[in-house]
């Protein structure tokens, strides 16, 4: 990209924010998910986590197109899209960490990350079940003219269960503003494509429901945010829903810290061309290095801080069992 | 009833289940009812009838065949804050709807700390007679009843219809409304300015002495003409209506059958872990044997329910098995005694004639 | 068509018999649904009733296309395609009267047509349950080797549901013998297509899970039995799937035996086109009239045999409730 | 374990689940096992392991995340004469599942008048600890018990585990098949040779006279646990496991209830409509109020898993909670018992750690 060539001109200042933006999102995930990792053998974190490393750069692109008016459905594998989003930080490492101060008081866990003042509906550990209540933040939205969109993450295995084609048809038929955003990491747990999906024709398919499509398969951070932001737009000018498939790759273990290639079912070689291409390394390059290493400090500290504030927050009390089961 | 003067005019329990929506509708602008076919001219046998004419389709509007993911929609905008009321003209249909239901519905607020709510109301309704058949009869409740998080009522007359559709609406909860086709033409008296039926009290609709019987949805009804037929050979039953299975009142049915010492639920479902299964172990539980209660269970035979005409009479409990039960818990020794058919026949079914 | 202009030409004879056994199915079917209309409002049949008067031309149309190793699978409105796939009728009419004789003993009802015996796999009356069940018959068709097909009838409103993309996914990944046969009459109950589907594209969208599509909107029995015997073959072949798509209107009201025009939801006009090329009505026109008259008296006589066979077979006991819970 | 002499070789219950599928797919070819990820080199926690090698994918294959449809492809191809094992990781999963399991899957054979039979098994495993939370918890058993046409069954060990899934797969019905992942390390003398654990008769896991305690699934061992603790003070408890729940045998839980006359439940599931009420219930209903038996239910806390692990530990019953209400209802004018937290933890939950 040529946009960070001259620092003097100030349309290239205007993309060298962007850039830091996105930047900032992208290696703030990426080190509170490396923290996760680092701390997850010595079981501070007593629940399944699903670690976004790699697929951080589908969020922040897309979030980055993103008011807080907007809100984001996201998965088990929610993370980045928590984060990106602008969820609390604190509050997600507390949940992890099964506090009282956790996002969801201790009582979700890694697999059901909410913010709903940043705009973050809850996440759901059944894979598809979000898809059809992200489309219901989208009908609210439309009914109460709040001029506000919904982006609605999901892996490609979510994209089997009946609920997506159902969800689909009906945001199209209300011309809803949700943008469906299918991060395909060519996996669902160890199953490849091959053995789920009887075609690849996913866009295609998408798309005969009248729902405008985009198939990103290079990794590009800026792709996605481009193509986020003129659904976005397409979205908040009443046109209905939009579709957009990302071709990405876990770099780990489907549930867990670890990488897992010494299983068998996948060869280290498919991450190859990932790791070398990983958007936050480029775009770390796209930046003054000063500024990299100014961030590093301010990130670091971040998130030092918010797994501090876990580690020092209390535990509910057992006398907290039977709160919030109904409203 | 325990309104002693009858208030309003008389309503059927269709009119009344619309006359609620229709007042919550104009209260509050993020009240929406939507599911298969309400707006058509059927309008789920009357009771959305006149809704899309007065507030539009945005308001009032059918769904594509789609009862999972339009479950998920009504739950996404319920916590997105708005009022949803989600139609289905057969409770059958819900096992559809178990995922979203169970698995969030029920479980969002706790599972997210108390930040969302969920303020939904699922309706639905369960068929009998004509030949409705093994998919469109079954009355799941105890499914709903299972599960923590959700609240589950089942009004069985036009009074109580009208206050418990109000209360759901108002209630931040999603609520499993469950409604009984048989119930639709019965009338009651009903005011005019809306109230509500709140959870969590039971009601004696007739007082006895000699057993308890708990009535669910029309078996209240049912067990109202059991009670007359009862009370002709000299056994008095006190009729309660739960009217809200969840929160159950189980206080209000302890107090009565640790008077009459014999507890009967009949039930508008299967009894293996139904509501009478639920109600009977909770009553002892609190009792405990010192209160020397006998206990019996009525519902649906345990086979998938059948049209044809016989099998489906022997199906369902009705007057006649419910007054004879009774008797034999009653009367252990005396001879087994069954009231004349012709007599345990009720007005409304008597009336009732398909194809719906 | 020509086929029937010369009558000494063996291929035209050859294709008279196909005619005439067209016709005999179609004549059938409806003079049964004229029956059943004609008993229905002295309550002899205590149950709801979908009747496929109009729709027929379909079922007979595939159904000539199978042989007794195929099943397939029916809906509630599932008269035709049990009719035409050699259903027995004594027992279908004695199932509607709720008779011990019935197929399904008066536990099925009209909405639950069964016949193992003909390969008519049980009808379901909660709308697409019906196709993953169909799809299994396919799968085991397929691991069994019996080189038999799945005929799978549903509506347009069924397409609607979940399970019929997950269904559809399965079957082409799978590549199983299995044809699935929309009977798009433009409506579910009362709502038209207009207010359930985002669009009309549902061939191109079944096309993308590498499924070959065939539409015929001009009502042809002839034409729906040629797609069906294409398709038969190739999924002999071992060719997977197939999607046929077929225009139809209902002449009845959805449930009961009356015409409902006057109820405002659709005009008359809709239905004048297809009663014009009413496909019992055109066979009958390319038979000899000696023909016509004496299969006429001979389906009359079968049709009053099945509803003498009902009137006076006997009901089920109340000793016979709990048959059949278990096996 | 009434069986006296220890027969087969040690073997864990997931080696033992594993070896009888196994055994049944090599004796019927039309046995075949599919559902998400049973081919993968986890193996549904190495319960599958082993059968994708030698049986093939033909008949060991995983599926798209469709378990909505699967589970009719899972009826169709049992009514087509095969006898499909359909796997879910979790039994939460199920409620995918529901319309297709109550609305065919138990309807099939009454609704087509006997024409069919569903020789399907529908394997759920119900996970615990470890943060699992409110999605990946559940022990729904009871919304299947309430159903006529499924069967349910809830192995407790390795011995019954084999057994029951034998059985399971000669039934030609519907069996609901309920594992409980805490359970999959625990070991016991499994016979090599095939057998099966009938349907019908619970097993009387230890005697005891003055309390009757039904353990479901894992709070069977929990009960053991119990019994020690409770021994300890002087409290004899009668750990009864019903091993399957539909058709439940009731006739062994009376017997047992009636002589001490104490009945508690500790179940594995929610207890509004649970299997406990219904146990009580039943019980209940047989013996009248002359048998004077004292009835508790224990269960899950009526709301959704909790993660945090102090929560968590407040949501499950435990050996402590379970000998506490024992004591309590032994002894109720004693001061409350609680047994040493510390020797309430059973071995296989003190070795178990996550994630999984
Ligand atoms: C309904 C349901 N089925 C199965 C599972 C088990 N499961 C958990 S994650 C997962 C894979 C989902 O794959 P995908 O949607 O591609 O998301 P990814 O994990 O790759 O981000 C599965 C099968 C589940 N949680 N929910
Ligand atoms: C799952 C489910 N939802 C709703 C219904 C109510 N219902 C019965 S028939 C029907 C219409 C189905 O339309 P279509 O599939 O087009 O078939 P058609 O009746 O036109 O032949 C509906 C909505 C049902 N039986 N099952
Ligand atoms: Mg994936
Ligand atoms: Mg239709």
């Amino acid at each position: 990209m040529s946009i960070v060539q001259d620092a003097q001109d100030p349309a290239v200042a205007q993309d060298l924010a962007v850039i830091e933006r996105l930047y900032r999102a992208l290696r703030l995930t990426r080190l509170v998910e490396d923290e996760v990792a680092r701390v997850y053998p010595t079981d501070v974190i007593k629940s399944p986590v699903h670690l976004s490393i790699g697929q951080e750069f589908i969020s922040v692109g897309v979030c980055d197109a993103l008011e807080p008016r907007d809100h984001v459905s996201i998965t088990y594998r929610g993370h980045a899209a928590y984060i990106a989003k602008g969820g609390d930080l604190n509050a997600m490492i507390a949940e992890m960490y099964g506090k009282k101060a956790g996002c969801g008081q201790g009582r979700g866990g890694s697999m059901h990350l909410v913010d709903m003042k940043a705009g973050v509906i809850g996440a759901s550990a059944v894979v598809g079940t979000s898809i059809p209540v992200a489309t219901g933040f989208a009908l609210a939205a439309k009914r109460k003219t709040t001029g506000g969109v919904v982006a609605c993450f999901i892996g490609d295995g979510a994209t089997e269960e009946g609920c997506f084609a159902e969800s689909l048809n009906f945001a199209a038929l209300h011309k809803l503003p949700i943008l469906f955003v299918c991060e395909n990491n060519g996996y669902a747990i160890h199953e490849p494509l091959a053995k789920r999906w009887a075609t690849e024709r996913l866009c295609e398919r998408v798309a005969t429901y009248g729902i405008p499509t985009t198939k990103i398969t290079d990794g590009d951070v800026f792709a996605v945010r481009d193509a986020a932001r003129s659904a976005v737009a397409a979205m908040r000018a009443g046109h209905g829903p939009v579709f957009l498939e990302v071709t990405c790759y876990r770099w780990r273990e489907h549930v867990g810290p670890n990488e897992d290639f010494n299983q068998g079912y996948r060869p280290a070689s498919e991450m190859t061309p990932w790791a070398e291409r990983d958007e936050v390394a480029r775009l770390a390059g796209l930046l003054p290095s000063e500024r990299v290493a100014a961030l590093e400090t301010e990130i670091t500290a971040t998130v030092a801080a918010a797994f501090a504030f876990a580690e020092t927050s209390p535990f509910p009390v057992s006398e907290d069992l039977y709160d919030h089961v109904y409203a | 009833m325990t309104t002693s003067m009858p208030e309003g005019r008389l309503l059927r329990y269709v009119d009344a289940l619309r006359e609620a929506v229709a007042q919550e509708m104009r209260r509050d602008g993020d009240v929406f009812v939507f599911g298969l076919d309400v707006d058509d001219h059927k309008s789920i046998q009357g009771s959305t009838a006149g809704l899309l004419e007065e507030f539009g389709p945005e308001r009032v509007f059918t769904t594509p065949l789609s009862e999972d993911a339009m479950t998920g929609v009504a739950i996404g905008a319920a916590m997105a804050g708005m009022r949803p009321i989600h139609v289905h003209i057969r409770m059958d249909f819900l096992l559809l709807c178990m995922n979203q239901l169970v698995n969030i519905g029920a479980k969002a607020r706790a599972m997210y700390g108390g930040s969302v709510k969920v303020p939904l109301v699922v309706r639905s309704m369960v068929g009998k007679s004509w030949g409705q058949g093994a998919q469109h009869s079954q009355g799941l409740h105890s499914m709903f009843m299972h599960v923590p998080g959700l609240k589950v009522v089942a009004p069985s007359n036009a009074h109580d219809v009208k206050g418990c559709m109000i209360a759901a609406i108002r209630d931040d909860n999603p609520v499993i409304f469950m409604e009984h086709r048989l119930l639709y033409p019965t009338e009651a008296y009903v005011p005019e300015t809306p109230y509500e039926v709140l959870p969590g009290k039971a009601r004696v609709v007739a007082p006895g002495d000699d057993v308890t019987l708990v009535g669910i949805s029309n078996m209240v009804l049912e067990c109202l003409r059991a009670r007359e037929l009862l009370a002709e050979i000299g056994i008095g039953a006190e009729v309660i209506d739960p009217i809200w299975l969840t929160p159950l009142d189980i206080d209000t049915i302890v107090e009565s059958a640790r008077r009459t010492r014999r507890l009967v639920v009949a039930d508008n479902g299967w009894t293996a872990c139904g509501a009478g299964a639920e109600i009977v172990a909770a009553v002892l539980e609190r009792v405990g044997p010192e209160g020397g209660i006998a206990v019996k269970r009525i519902g649906f035979a345990a086979t998938a329910c059948p049209p044809s005409p016989v099998l489906e009479a022997a199906f369902y409990p009705n007057p006649g098995t419910v007054a004879s039960t009774v008797h034999a818990l009653v009367r252990p020794t005396a001879p087994a005694w069954t009231p004349d058919p012709e007599r345990t026949k009720l007005a409304h079914q008597v009336q009732f004639r398909g194809p719906f």
